[in-house]
């Protein structure tokens, strides 16, 4: 569901096809500016978010890793960080807010609640927003530390470091947000 | 080259001008307006008024259009803006009378109007600067300069008069 | 309203003072403290590089136990999987075979043993229902994020503690 | 004017360009890492060393994020909004004197892109067109968000330019001249208009931090309120220019202030180490040129302090509510404002009576 | 432009037009604002329709239940012991008052008394979580009114405070601190030591946030007069906590209603008199002060003795008897299942949340599972008013009214 | 005047008679009384408005299911107090399952109406005359009363559990 990056699909030698040399350091460099400025939008339902908010706050500092710019609004954010349960009557609101991300978009799930309903196990609470939207990466915890949130935020650096700038219009992806029924 | 300008700016003036009435959406208009002030403030720099020009700009395009377009953003609020406006049939004949009506006066008065010349010799480069201005301001026109500032205070009276709500409605 | 107790204090409010109405003085002491902080030492721990302390008592990765003689405690009892509010246990008994005594400690032993680290919300209340001490939760690791929902069935091969470091920490 | 002239002049003209940008750039950085420092973080240190490639991290990034314009917005202004705030912010910077006289063979360059005799009305009637941009940017995005902040913007703009103006008249009746330059000149030395002009350098500072929409007088874009404010729907690039805009905006502010009250590129002793250099040198033109590029290392030292102060206060004050916001623009800095240029008038009078 | 910002006096036909859904006047249009579910000043998630004339809020309809997660019913499904967690999620930011609160309401029921030790310590982990309550509700009133930098230098406590659980529980936010019939574990000599540090320290950072805001002008006048609710319409709408208290009622279930030694302590109960925005924030600030002398005097008085009620039913024997007990592993095996044969019995039991009163209503039947909890959760409570509280002001006054009321969606939806 | 349960039950027996009131007891030092709905309403506003009691601060109240219990299936509980005397006092109503009907506080305490809407959300209570009886924290569609005992409590489309594990 999300991408694994350790699969590395055979390309084709440099060169031979469009995409040189030249188009692949560019590829890299990009990866890098995009790693270092993940700009996030903190879906904060419950007490992940307060465990966010230490995050942010001056001992663990997520501004080191270029993060620290919250965008509210979901056109400016480019990972979306689920903290918190998403309750049946919320999972629309999640969706809706993805749709409204611009590509590329990431989707962090953070803490037990977000990634499989956690402790409730019961008739109102989304079961993991995997339901709703394709997650990438998924922080366990109840709530996590921050350390641990720190640690997805990497993974998700990871992520934009490695990925090509196509993918997002590989049928690949096509057929994922297809799935989710996504535009 | 200045002549280019000239005409450059000219047609573009005339053209903004008539794209402010042609314009649908009225936030275009509002927009083509300012540009069309834009335009002038560059004519009067060619004719080396640089105050005129900056003061044309403060004033119409950085105070007066800015409050015009307030205004009409808040009335675009509801309703679509593009769905035009329906005219009656009489409203464009009356209207098709009075601008041509206009026309005519304008045509008859242009008629025998002479460009006025001016003399290589003594002209004064400087007449449009802030001094120069300031001076004749001043000096000659002194009584309808000051006319012109009472003028601007009973303006100003009426519109605090108008701007004040009444009492029990909210204030911002 | 007359106060319910005798022991109501009402906060202190004052009127401005000119020099407060003037916004300055406050701005400047705001300044004031801002700029000092400025200058002091940065809280922050780093943490990839560095990281905070932890208490001993940190409730984070579990472990399955091994006794002194590298023998797995667990005997399947499922006293963990009924105590875990978030019902992320879940564990297969298997009778101990003989020739198997080095490896299991009592004759039952957990043939499966899987904890959801996705559902686990880390009360521990399994480590304090456990009454063989098997299952802990160590204080010096933590899940990591993963990208994958499958990878968070954590199976004995990541619970059990490896034969090496038998002794605790 | 020789072609040489004019080619000095490009040249300085693009290099103001340039670092206008760059310090707009690297404002970025500079917030991040004051709130961060304010804030008893480290803020930050990943990208590059020190963190120092940050900004050209979230350049690559927004440049290379999809372009999003919502469907039912009005496609060109929705383009065009960021592209004016952009255009208009970059424009101001070209009548501030940032230094005096450069003496390059022969030919006297004056550190100034256009010298216009109405310099200060320039600056005025640029800052004026800005709040297009964010008004024309709102209202495309079709967003009741973004209305409110574009018109809370329109609003704020204008009733402060009011007071900002007001405050500049003192600075013009004492020093006679429209024109920037002529005002950096005759700061000379240490006498700069602040001592004469601290009530107008106040109100002047106030304007200015509503003018370029800073906290607190952010309520354009208040987080909290408005989510982004004028620019909620924008992403990408589009954002990134307007976040541009706003920082060029902040450093023609600084660049302003230093210049009207704080003798632009003037420091204390000037000409006694103009003299002292003429002695030492025996070189009047190598003296000049010191003195002049000390005198940009000045100025752009009070622009930086400027900058700071604006990122200081940034993160230290609530901000107003919009009508306490009008209260104080209307009421409070207005007639202040009038009352200091009656003040200045009577000093005036008062200095032409008695000497 | 006048700027005067009066509460809007309704005449007849305006309010007729109000009640029907209609526009105030012809002129003005009203605009529909939808505030929510994820506006980043509701901290949380609850949804807000607004109706707006320009700035001006003339209606608001509130919408709620995006994380309901059926606490209650959970909570008939599972053992006794078994619901601490559920009430860490309650109210998070103060989940310690709500693990005691769960624990003495149980207590209450099995008839326990907890030793005067374990009472002291839990009074010492109360008011911590008071503290550290209030100042994220101050602080966020702080960030929500655009000084965001007073957040984090009180944050940087609410650290310290976290290494306090830590080293009292395992964990800094959901902390299940406490079992039913004591603490789980005596306070550690670590855990005194960062108590005494905080003592300390706190003091200063607080003063120094209060002189951060307390008398700027600019939010004096951003939050004086705003949101206001008088003490009858408080009541009424069944107001407790800080949020009645700046009112002007000094109704403090410590004081009302003691439990867990709270008699023992000398503290005062802060009260303001018009019960706005500004007033919350001072009753929230000086609560700080209070529960800092609470602690301090607990701390210094902490008397000798068990930590735990000595009921072997209930609380589970320790570690090192149940492997060589019988009658331990016996009693380990049925507390863990859940056998402990509750007596039948309803009770009521209400501590002071960081919020207000946190009542629990219990039911057992005698079986494993209580057979009706339900919880007094104050946030619910406080939050219909929040439409009257907000008519008539402006949009950013409805947001600092919001932050400055506290409301906290996992105990709003329960 | 001293609040006592004996004067308080004293006096509201006098006041509404025996036959209106029934079931005192005192389980954890709260008086439990039981009425019937015709006269809860009236029983709470003469708890308010009554100069001596001053029982005048709505508690909480919720609903219970008791499944299989004839026409005393469903109760409802109304805890109000007296922050003057510091008294609380605890109401039940009792109602059969096919009938939960009963009149609205909303006219007495604000606060009710969205407790009220809380117990129609979860268990189908029906409040005459209340403003807005609508579902408060589910979602609109639900087409149960979710707190009803018969219902249950997980969600039914998880699939990564196994119930035997659990025993439950």
């Amino acid at each position: 569901m999300s991408e694994n990056t350790d699969i590395k699909l055979v390309e084709a030698p440099d060169g031979i096809s469009g995409a040189g040399f030249f188009a692949t350091s560019f590829e890299k460099v990009i990866g890098l500016a995009r790693k270092h400025s993940l700009w996030p939008l903190p879906f904060a339902t419950s007490c992940c978010g307060i465990e966010y908010m230490a995050t942010m706050g001056s001992n663990y500092d997520i501004s080191r890793f270029g993060s620290e710019r919250p965008s509210f609004s979901p056109r400016q954010a480019d990972i979306l960080m689920v903290m918190g349960t998403i309750a049946k009557k919320m999972g629309p609101v999640v969706k809706q807010v993805y749709e409204q991300m611009a590509e590329p978009r990431w989707v962090i799930a953070v803490g037990a609640c977000a990634s499989s309903g956690g402790i409730f196990d019961t008739y109102s609470v989304l079961q993991g927003i995997d339901r709703v939207v394709p997650v990438d990466v998924y922080v366990p915890g109840c709530p996590p530390r921050p350390e641990q949130i720190l640690d997805g935020l990497m993974r998700v650096q990871e992520l934009a470091e490695n990925e090509s700038l196509r993918r997002r219009n590989s049928p690949e992806y096509q057929a994922l947000l297809a799935s989710y029924n996504i535009k | 080259m200045t002549e280019n300008l000239f005409y450059f700016l000219s047609s573009l003036t005339l053209l903004c001008a008539l794209m402010v009435v042609i314009s649908k959406n009225p936030v275009h208009s509002v927009l083509f307006l300012i540009i069309t002030f834009f335009t002038i403030s560059g004519h009067y720099i060619l004719l080396n008024a640089q105050f005129l020009a900056a003061v044309n700009i403060i004033v119409y395009a950085g105070a007066i259009m800015v409050l015009f377009l307030f205004v009409i953003m808040f009335l675009n609020l509801g309703k679509g803006s593009d769905k035009g406006i329906k005219t009656s049939m009489l409203s464009k004949i009356t209207g098709t009378v009075a601008g041509g009506l206009l026309f005519v006066v304008m045509i008859a008065a242009l008629k025998d109007a002479e460009v006025a010349g001016y003399n290589p010799e003594s002209y004064n480069s400087q007449i449009g600067m802030v001094e120069n201005l300031g001076k004749v301001l001043f000096t000659e026109y002194l009584l309808p300069f000051e006319l012109a500032s009472v003028l601007f205070l009973v303006a100003m009276v009426g519109a605090v008069m108008l701007g004040k709500k009444e009492t029990g409605e909210q204030h911002f | 309203m007359e106060p319910l107790s005798n022991r109501s204090k009402k906060v202190q409010k004052r009127e401005m003072t000119f020099a407060e109405k003037a916004y300055l003085p406050a701005i400047a002491q705001g300044l004031g403290i801002t700029l000092k902080h400025f200058f002091k030492k940065k809280a922050t721990v780093q943490y990839p590089e560095q990281t905070r302390e932890r208490s001993e008592i940190w409730r984070g990765l579990h472990v399955l136990k091994r006794d002194e003689n590298g023998a797995e405690r667990c005997t399947a009892c499922g006293l963990c999987a009924v105590a875990c509010p978030a019902e992320a246990i879940t564990m297969t008994a298997g009778e101990r075979k003989a020739g198997e005594e080095n490896l299991y400690r009592e004759e039952k032993y957990a043939v499966t043993y899987e904890v959801n680290m996705l559902r686990c919300i880390f009360c521990g209340l399994c480590e304090e229902a456990c009454p063989k001490a098997a299952i802990f939760l160590q204080d010096d690791k933590v899940a990591p994020a993963r990208f994958e929902r499958d990878e968070f069935i954590y199976g004995k091969d990541r619970l059990v503690e490896p034969l090496k470091t038998t002794e605790t920490k | 004017m020789e072609s040489v002239d004019l080619l000095y002049k490009a040249i300085y003209i693009i290099a103001i360009f340039g670092i206008t940008l760059l310090i707009a750039t690297y404002s970025t950085y500079f917030e991040r890492k004051i709130a961060a420092f304010i804030q008893d973080r480290v803020g930050p240190n990943r990208a590059g060393p020190l963190g120092l490639l940050q900004p050209l991290a979230d350049a690559g990034k927004l440049f290379f994020k999809e372009d999003f314009i919502p469907s039912k917005s009005s496609k060109a202004l929705f383009i065009l909004g960021p592209g004016i705030a952009m255009l208009v912010a970059t424009m101001s910077s070209a009548v501030v004197p940032f230094g005096d006289n450069l003496i390059i063979g022969g030919h006297e360059i004056n550190l100034i892109a256009i010298d216009v005799n109405i310099g200060v009305l320039y600056v005025f009637g640029v800052v004026s067109l800005g709040v297009y941009g964010l008004m024309v940017g709102g209202w495309a995005s079709n967003n009741k968000f973004s209305l409110l902040g574009a018109i809370r913007a329109a609003s704020q703009n204008i009733s402060y330019e009011l007071a900002m103006g007001l405050s500049l008249i003192a600075i013009l009746m004492l020093s006679g001249t429209l024109s920037l330059r002529e005002i950096a000149e005759q700061q000379q030395g240490f006498n700069w208009n602040i001592w004469y002009q601290p009530l107008g350098f106040l109100i002047f500072l106030v304007c200015a931090f509503a003018e370029t929409n800073r906290t607190p007088f952010d309520l354009p874009e208040s987080e909290a309120e408005l989510i982004g404010g004028y620019h909620t729907e924008y992403g990408s690039m589009k954002l990134g220019m307007y976040l541009f805009a706003e920082y060029i905006n902040i450093f023609v502010a600084s660049a302003v202030m230093a210049t009207l009250y704080f003798g632009a590129y003037n420091f204390p002793f000037m000409l006694e180490l103009e003299a002292w250099l003429v002695n030492a040198t025996e070189d009047a033109v190598t003296a000049n040129n010191i003195v002049t590029l000390i005198g940009v290392a000045v100025m752009f030292a009070k622009i930086f302090l400027f900058i700071f102060f604006f990122m200081w206060v940034r993160w230290t004050l609530p901000r107003f509510r919009y009508d306490q916001l009008m209260k104080l623009g209307w009421q409070i800095l207005i007639p202040l404002a009038i009352l200091n240029i009656l003040l200045t008038g009577g000093g005036i009078l008062l200095k032409d009576y008695l000497f | 432009m006048a700027t005067e910002n009066k509460k809007v006096e309704l005449t007849d036909l305006e309010q007729f037009r109000l009640d029907n859904g209609l526009a105030l006047t012809e002129e003005p249009q009203l605009t529909t604002l939808n505030l929510g579910p994820t506006h980043p000043a509701t901290h949380g998630i609850f949804q807000n329709i607004l109706q707006m004339d320009g700035e001006k809020i003339v209606d608001a309809v509130p919408t709620i239940g995006y994380i309901h997660r059926a606490f209650e019913k959970i909570a008939e499904r599972r053992p006794f012991y078994q619901i601490t967690p559920l009430t860490d999620r309650m109210n998070y930011c103060s989940s310690p008052i709500n693990n005691m609160g769960y624990h003495m309401t149980v207590e209450k029921l099995l008839g326990i008394t907890v030793p005067k030790r374990a009472q002291y310590i839990r009074v010492i982990m109360m008011e911590l979580a008071r503290i550290s309550d209030h100042l994220i509700c101050n602080s966020i009133l702080g960030v929500d009114s655009g000084a965001f930098t007073g957040f984090l230098y009180v944050m940087q406590e609410r650290e310290h405070i976290y290494d306090i659980y830590e080293e009292v529980c395992g964990a800094r936010l959901t902390t299940n601190m406490g079992r039913i019939g004591g603490m789980e574990r005596d306070l550690s000599p670590k855990a005194l030591h960062l108590i005494d540090e905080f003592l300390k320290r706190f003091p200063k950072v607080w003063a120094e946030f209060e002189k951060m805001l307390t008398r700027n002008r600019i939010f004096i006048d951003r939050t004086t007069d705003v949101g206001a609710i008088s003490a009858e319409r408080a009541l009424s709408y069944g107001f407790t906590g800080p949020n009645l208290r700046a009112a002007g009622v000094d109704y403090d279930v410590r004081v009302m209603n003691p439990y867990s030694s709270y008699e023992d302590f000398e503290f005062e109960i802060p009260v303001g008199s018009k019960g706005d925005t500004y007033d919350r924030f001072l009753v929230r600030n000086e609560e700080v002060w209070q529960s800092l002398k609470i602690i301090e005097q607990a701390y210094k008085n902490l008397p000798e003795g068990s930590y735990h009620a000595d009921a072997p039913h209930y609380y589970l024997p320790p570690k090192q008897e149940v492997y060589r007990n019988m009658e331990a592993l016996i009693y380990h095996f049925k507390i863990v299942m859940g056998e402990i044969d509750a007596p039948v019995g309803e009770v009521y039991h209400s501590v002071e949340g960081g919020n207000g009163e946190l009542g629990f209503y219990l039911i057992s039947d005698g079986g494993r599972t209580p057979y009706r909890l339900h919880f007094r959760r104050p946030c619910f409570i406080y939050y219909q008013a929040y439409t009257e509280m907000i008519k008539g002001g402006q949009l950013a006054d409805a947001i600092l009214t919001l932050s400055s009321l506290n409301v906290i969606a996992g105990e709003l939806d329960a | 005047m001293e609040l006592t349960n004996e004067n308080v039950l004293g006096k509201i027996i006098s006041k509404f008679g025996e036959e209106n009131i029934w079931d005192a007891f005192n389980p954890d030092g709260i008086m439990t009384i039981t009425t019937n709905r015709e006269s809860i309403h009236e029983l709470i506003k003469y708890l308010r408005d009554d100069e001596e009691l001053q029982i005048s601060f709505l508690t909480t109240m919720c609903g219970i299911h008791f499944p299989g219990q004839g026409d005393k299936e469903m109760c409802m509980m109304y805890q109000l107090h007296s922050l003057r005397h510091n008294y609380r006092i605890r109401i039940k109503v009792f109602m059969p399952a096919s009938d939960p009907v009963m009149p609205t506080m909303t006219d007495l305490y604000a606060t009710a109406n969205w407790m009220e809407r809380e117990a129609f959300d979860f268990y189908g209570f029906i409040f005459t005359g209340h403003p807005n009886l609508t579902r408060i924290l589910n979602i609109e569609e639900m087409e149960y009363h979710p707190m009803l005992k018969q219902y249950p409590l997980e969600d039914q489309t998880r699939e990564d559990k196994i119930n035997t594990y659990f025993g439950r």
